[in-house]
């Protein structure tokens, strides 16, 4: 096998060329997300926030240079996740890792922390057992449960009685359907039916004929964007479930800015609850919009990951202020429960509990905005949420 | 009961159309029987209803006393019951020696053993030495299948079905394909066969069928028109019809 | 009883546009003999050409399916003459190397020049409106879908079975070299064979969109949608790619309406139990 | 290979010892590299690891594609179903990994015998279609079972023990590394023998022409089915080892993407060669490994380039290419093994 060798000895030139220029007083933070797969654009998302928090926020803190080193994880796969993690904090050295956009890949991650010293820092992985697996975990970016909660209320505040909910058969599906059921019927709402669809469901209308024979008023959804959410919203318009009155609510992960354009005209009126819409109406917000628009290229394909790595580099800088460069996993961790600060989706903090952020969840419609673009227009704010599912344990 | 192999009334149609009617034949041990007939005459499908590769629509097969009709090919095999093919069906890449081999690991039970060395009995190896030796492969025991003669390889596919120390062998046209050099080992190697073996020969070459032969089955449209010794077969009437009536040129007849 | 139609003629859509993006892959593995793992990046290429042609020039719907078949036949006759040509009569195995090859490049020359996002079709009018036939409201395009499917169908049946390049493929797929020597051209019946296959695919991309929609993994996500449609109708015929397309769209779609978390499970099982007892497929030919 | 003397008698050793030694040369490289790996890339370990893993499920896949011609898009499933039986056994408590190696290889070799009764129902296509569909119903039922298995979340939580006691499976990944290499070098040199053996040469026959091993006297199926079974218990192996070494496990274990991506690192390392299937896996995960940290945005275009000149300048394969590059002794004895 000396083909073997030598391939590995190529390799190692590789990832030795780009360790070289570290500088001694450098510190390294991984990102590891889907640079490229079919969640590439989520990938470039947070390769965006972190260029552009860095662009406004200069790239040193307290005289230590950050250098950030990205390893793309195209898909969920906790093996090749915790192999590019040990190689992030064992070759690398990197005293910070962060991103990752699955939640499995979060899980294989965070066995390793404590060993490694390393605290994550996740922009994404939406799933809240996650915090429960290691104190070094911190999010920045959401909980479907806690973006699906407020729904709950504002189905019932529009008259709506009876709810069928439809949500893609894996985990965040299942936790959206949980924690939607949990504050609907809490709320004084019935759900009439729960139906849990495959994810690779490409044609969505006999989910819709269901939901037309279960006599609900209207219809909770949540799946993964790209293709099926398209699918889905399409069969909904098309099979009359709009014209009949059928009202759609869903977390905002269905009408992503990056998905709208796809989605076109049909989309106008869906409603749909999260944490950030590109559109937020702050200075912050637009100092952010701007810097990442730079860095990803072109304006539409912004969307909700950026602000998750934006506000995951400021965590990653205030742990770097508390430290002073020195490793240590649990004192930085440490130093920013509690934190907060204002962010471009609004006012947000670190649970001192939880380590997950506690946020304003808006509830948005799809509309057309100033330049005949759709945006989500935030209508409705549910300040200072936390995660109802940790919340929960 | 003293015939080793017996087919009775066998019938095959195909969606209406018969292709065997009615054939009855029977053999003793020691028997060297060929079966010849014009083109379409059903030959190929006789011989796959004695293997067992296809069911017959009615009729039996009775092999050393025993009917085998429901059994498939395999069993078939396993009674005794052994064919070589007419176009050569070997492994290109093992060699003849391994073909020998697994076939008699196969017969003897092993050849499905995990934990076993494939060539690490020597009483096999003394009885694939001979098999060669006889059939005069010894030379290109260890070539590749692919790269030895065809003639060796017709030997060879004999040699297979010898080292399964059959009971009733069909030879399904031995020599096709074989330049006429190399022709003569090959009726040697037939001259060679174990005596007590019952053989059925299907074959072109009228030469072969006469000077192989001990009686001779003619096949016409799926039904046997003669029974008899070789030398009576060219004034039969009925077979002069079937040949030159479907065979302008009855070259191999004549 | 309405939900049965209506779940009936949902069925009958789906499986229509199944066809028409299956038919060509169908021909070229039953006809040509090519695994050809590619189909799917073709259909996908066509619905680029086609969403650029109609959303970013505004061309109409019938112009831009148009030029995507052109388009997609011109940007595969490089690649068939280079590329295809060298694994026909390989081994299956070889030929999925080849194909899954080409789909990776494919699929990171799009991923880079038009990016990771959706693309859609804008269609016309008159077919994006909701039409009501009585008993539902159907999106109009999807009765345009079925009806492109019998279309496709029948004209397929006839060239193959009725004309005389019918017989050219015919005779060059039962025996190439006794095809050869009777003075058929056996090169040009292949390239020829393998454009309409890929003018199939880039059709069914293009009005199958709103069904499988385009983006750069499109090739990759429906493989195996495509594989089990082909091999269950029996590779290379017609009426076999027909009866799959119908009956899986039919277990699919009940499935997903009756018990929609187990709507997989229905899938799969009704292909195992399928290929169990047709192990050839439909009507596929002995191999 | 010396030609025979043409006498009636064969040589009296059967084997030319330079096969035995050629086998004990292969193995002492394969360790060699392993070995070379550890020292050259200590970073990388849990890449290495990885690679073994799979390797272990390529290895699976040729023996039943490579040696019997039984084509399958769905080895992944008997990977997963080791992974996942060791997981769900670690995390009720089972932490000893030697037993964990062995629950997956018991839970492979189960699901290899249920893959195999239903897929050596057919030929060809159909027999892909049908690995296919068996490995997505293995996906549904883990995603299902999410009591059991974590659903699409993943099964995390694995602690497992220190090797004899005291060897831990750390940050670095030493000890699951070199435990890998070690299944790798015992299951490749246990393989050589299977290959080898009586069984294995059946086996090579069924492929060839599954018609003559009937007119032998021997059934297919079972044949078939115990090969299934075998490379069931090593795709297991495989499957336990990635589930040891990064302690969780994910519904990518069980899909369609990891056969699919499994079977084309073997067609590129070469079919019917255990040397094969090592190499293109090799290959194949450190191609993608550079080229992806080159440009993290683009490296598919190049693995897909990679495949297509693999088909274009090497046919059978990298170690076919090998073969034709080196003047082979092996080939007149026909031993691909």
């Amino acid at each position: 096998m000396p083909s073997m060798k030598k391939l590995l000895s190529a390799a190692a030139g590789v990832l030795l060329a780009g360790s070289v220029s570290a500088a001694a007083d450098t510190i390294r933070v991984g990102i590891i997300g889907p640079f490229s797969g079919p969640f590439a654009l989520q990938g470039k998302n947070f390769q965006a926030g972190v260029e552009a928090y860095m662009a406004l926020n200069g790239k040193s803190v307290k005289g230590h240079d950050i250098e950030v080193i990205y390893r793309d994880l195209p898909a969920a796969n906790p093996a090749q996740s915790r192999a590019l993690a040990q190689e992030l904090v064992v070759k690398e050295k990197v005293q910070y890792l962060g991103g990752v956009y699955f939640t499995p890949d979060a899980l294989a991650i965070t066995p390793l922390l404590k060993q490694a010293n390393t605290p994550l820092v996740i922009f994404n992985a939406a799933t809240s057992a996650i915090m429960n697996q290691s104190p070094l975990v911190v999010r920045t970016s959401f909980t479907t449960a806690q973006t699906t909660t407020p729904l709950g209320k504002i189905a019932t505040d529009r008259g709506v009685k009876k709810v069928i909910s439809a949500v893609s058969d894996y985990g965040p599906g299942v936790d959206a359907e949980a924690a939607f059921k949990k504050s609907f019927e809490a709320a004084g709402g019935q759900v009439v039916e729960t139906i849990r669809m495959p994810l690779n469901t490409t044609d969505f209308s006999p989910i819709m004929q269901r939901v037309r024979d279960s006599g609900a008023e209207a219809v909770f959804a949540f799946l993964p964007s790209g293709p099926t959410t398209l699918g889905f919203v399409k069969a909904y318009n098309e099979t009359g479930l709009k014209q009949a009155g059928i009202k759609f609510f869903a977390p905002g992960d269905l009408t992503q800015e990056s998905d709208l354009p796809a989605l076109g005209e049909g989309a106008l009126g869906l409603l749909t609850t999260f944490h950030y819409a590109v559109s937020h109406d702050s200075p912050e917000n637009k100092r952010f919009v701007e810097a990442a628009t730079k860095a990803i290229g072109s304006p539409e394909q912004l969307s909700f990951p950026s602000v998750g790595a934006y506000d995951g580099m400021h965590v990653i800088y205030k742990m770097i202020e508390a430290t002073d460069g020195k490793q240590d996993a649990q004192k930085a961790v440490d130093a920013v429960k509690g934190l907060a600060w204002t962010s471009p989706r609004g006012p947000v903090s670190i649970d001192s509990e939880t380590r997950h952020v506690t946020q304003n969840i808006y509830l948005r419609e799809v509309v057309k905005g100033p330049d005949g673009k759709l945006i989500n227009k935030e209508i409705e704010t549910f300040p200072n949420q936390k995660d109802p599912g940790l919340a929960t344990q | 009961m003293s015939d080793l192999f017996r087919v009775e009334g066998l019938s095959k149609s195909f969606g209406g159309l018969a292709v065997s009617r009615n054939i009855s034949l029977a053999m003793p041990a020691g028997e060297r029987l060929a079966l010849i007939g014009p083109n379409g005459a059903g030959k190929t499908t006789f011989v796959n209803l004695v293997t067992g590769q296809i069911r017959p629509s009615a009729g039996r097969v009775v092999l050393n006393g025993e009917d085998v009709t429901e059994l498939g090919a395999v069993r078939r095999v396993r009674q005794g019951l052994v064919r070589t093919f007419q176009v050569t069906r070997l492994f290109s890449d093992m060699t003849p020696e391994e073909h020998i081999t697994l076939t008699i690991l196969q017969r003897e039970g092993k050849a499905a053993r995990i934990l076993a060395r494939f060539h690490g009995n020597s009483e096999v190896a003394e009885e694939v030495e001979g098999i060669l030796g006889t059939l005069g492969l010894i030379e290109v025991a260890r070539r590749r299948v692919g790269e030895i003669a065809y003639g060796q390889q017709r030997l060879l596919e004999i040699g297979i079905a010898l080292a399964l120390k059959p009971k009733v062998l069909l030879l399904d046209e031995p020599a096709a394909g074989v330049p006429s050099s190399e022709t003569p080992r090959i009726e040697q190697a037939l001259e060679r066969l174990p005596p007590s073996l019952a053989v059925l020969m299907i074959e072109h070459d009228m030469d072969l069928v006469f000077r192989f032969a001990k009686r001779v089955v003619v096949l016409a449209a799926g039904e046997i028109i003669f029974e008899g010794l070789p030398s009576e077969v060219a004034a039969n009437a009925k077979v002069r019809e079937a040949y030159l009536g479907n065979y302008a040129n009855a070259r191999s007849v004549a | 009883m309405q939900t049965i139609l209506s779940i009936g003629i949902d069925a009958f859509a789906y499986g229509m546009a199944l066809f028409i993006i299956c038919i060509g892959l169908s021909l070229t593995m039953g006809l040509m003999r090519v695994v050809n793992l590619a189909h799917g990046a073709f259909a996908m290429i066509a619905g680029y050409i086609a969403s650029y042609a109609a959303r970013d020039l505004g061309l109409g719907y019938a112009i831009a399916i148009f030029l995507a078949i052109i388009g997609t036949i011109i940007l595969s006759i490089p690649l068939e003459r280079f590329l295809f040509r060298r694994i026909y009569g390989s081994s299956e195995l070889t030929q999925v190397l080849m194909t899954i090859g080409i789909t990776f490049c494919v699929i990171g020359i799009t991923n880079y020049f038009f990016g990771p996002t959706l693309k859609t079709i804008p269609l016309p009018e008159s077919l994006a409106q909701p039409v009501d036939v009585g008993f539902k409201t159907i999106a109009a395009h999807r009765l345009f879908v079925m009806t492109c499917g019998l279309v496709v169908a029948a004209g397929l049946w006839y060239l193959i079975e009725r004309t005389a390049f019918g017989i050219r493929l015919r005779a060059t797929v039962d025996n190439a070299a006794m095809a050869d020597a009777l003075g058929v051209r056996t090169q040009v019946v292949y390239a020829v064979s393998f454009a309409i296959a890929i003018g199939l695919a880039a059709f069914g991309g293009v009005v199958g969109a709103e069904f499988l929609p385009i983006e750069p993994y499109y090739a990759l996500r429906y493989m195996v949608t495509f594989l089990v449609v082909v091999s269950v109708g029996g590779a290379g015929s017609i009426l076999g790619a027909v009866i799959a397309c119908l009956v899986l769209g039919a277990v699919d779609t009940t499935g997903r309406y009756l018990m929609p978390e187990f709507g997989n499970f229905f899938f799969y099982a009704a292909v195992i139990a399928i290929v169990c007892i047709f192990p050839r497929g439909f009507f596929g030919k002995a191999q | 290979m010396p030609t025979m003397a043409q006498t009636e008698k064969l040589a009296a050793a059967p084997i030319p010892g330079s096969r035995a030694v050629r086998d004990v040369v292969g193995v002492i490289l394969i360790i060699a590299a392993g070995l070379a790996g550890f020292w050259l890339f200590p970073d990388n370990l849990a890449l290495l690891t990885r690679v073994i893993a799979v390797a272990l499920l390529v290895l699976s896949i040729d023996l039943v594609v490579g040696y019997c011609g039984v084509a399958t898009l769905g080895q992944a499933a008997l990977f997963g179903a080791g992974a996942y039986a060791a997981g769900i056994a670690c995390v009720n408590g089972v932490t000893e990994p030697l037993t964990l190696i062995l629950i997956g290889a018991v839970a492979g070799a189960v699901a290899g015998l249920l893959m195999g009764t239903i897929m050596l129902r057919a030929h060809g296509l159909a027999q892909l279609v049908l690995s296919i569909a068996i490995v997505q119903l293995f996906h549904e039922a883990a995603n299902k079972a999410s009591a059991y298995t974590g659903g699409s979340d993943g099964l995390a939580g694995l602690m497992v023990g220190p090797l004899f006691g005291v060897f831990e499976f750390d940050l670095w990944g030493q000890t699951a590394y070199l435990f890998g290499l070690a299944l790798l070098v015992v299951i490749f040199i246990v393989l050589k023998f299977v290959v080898s053996s009586p069984f294995g040469m059946l086996c090579r026959g069924i492929k060839e022409d599954p018609i003559r091993i009937g007119a032998m006297g021997a059934f297919v199926f079972p044949v078939l089915l115990k090969m299934f079974v075998i490379s069931g218990a090593v795709a297991g192996i495989g499957g336990a080892l990635a589930a040891i070494s990064t302690q969780v496990v994910g519904l990518d274990s069980l899909s369609f993407e990891l056969s699919a991506n499994a079977l084309v690192m073997l067609v590129l390392g070469g079919l019917g060669s255990l040397y094969g299937a090592l190499v293109g896996t090799v290959i194949f995960m450190g191609f993608e490994h550079v080229v992806s940290a080159i440009n993290p945005f683009h490296w598919m275009t190049m693995v897909g380039a990679l495949l297509i000149a693999v088909v274009l300048a090497a046919p059978g394969g990298l170690s076919g290419l090998a073969d034709r590059v080196l003047p082979s002794r092996q080939r007149n004895r026909g031993g691909r093994a």
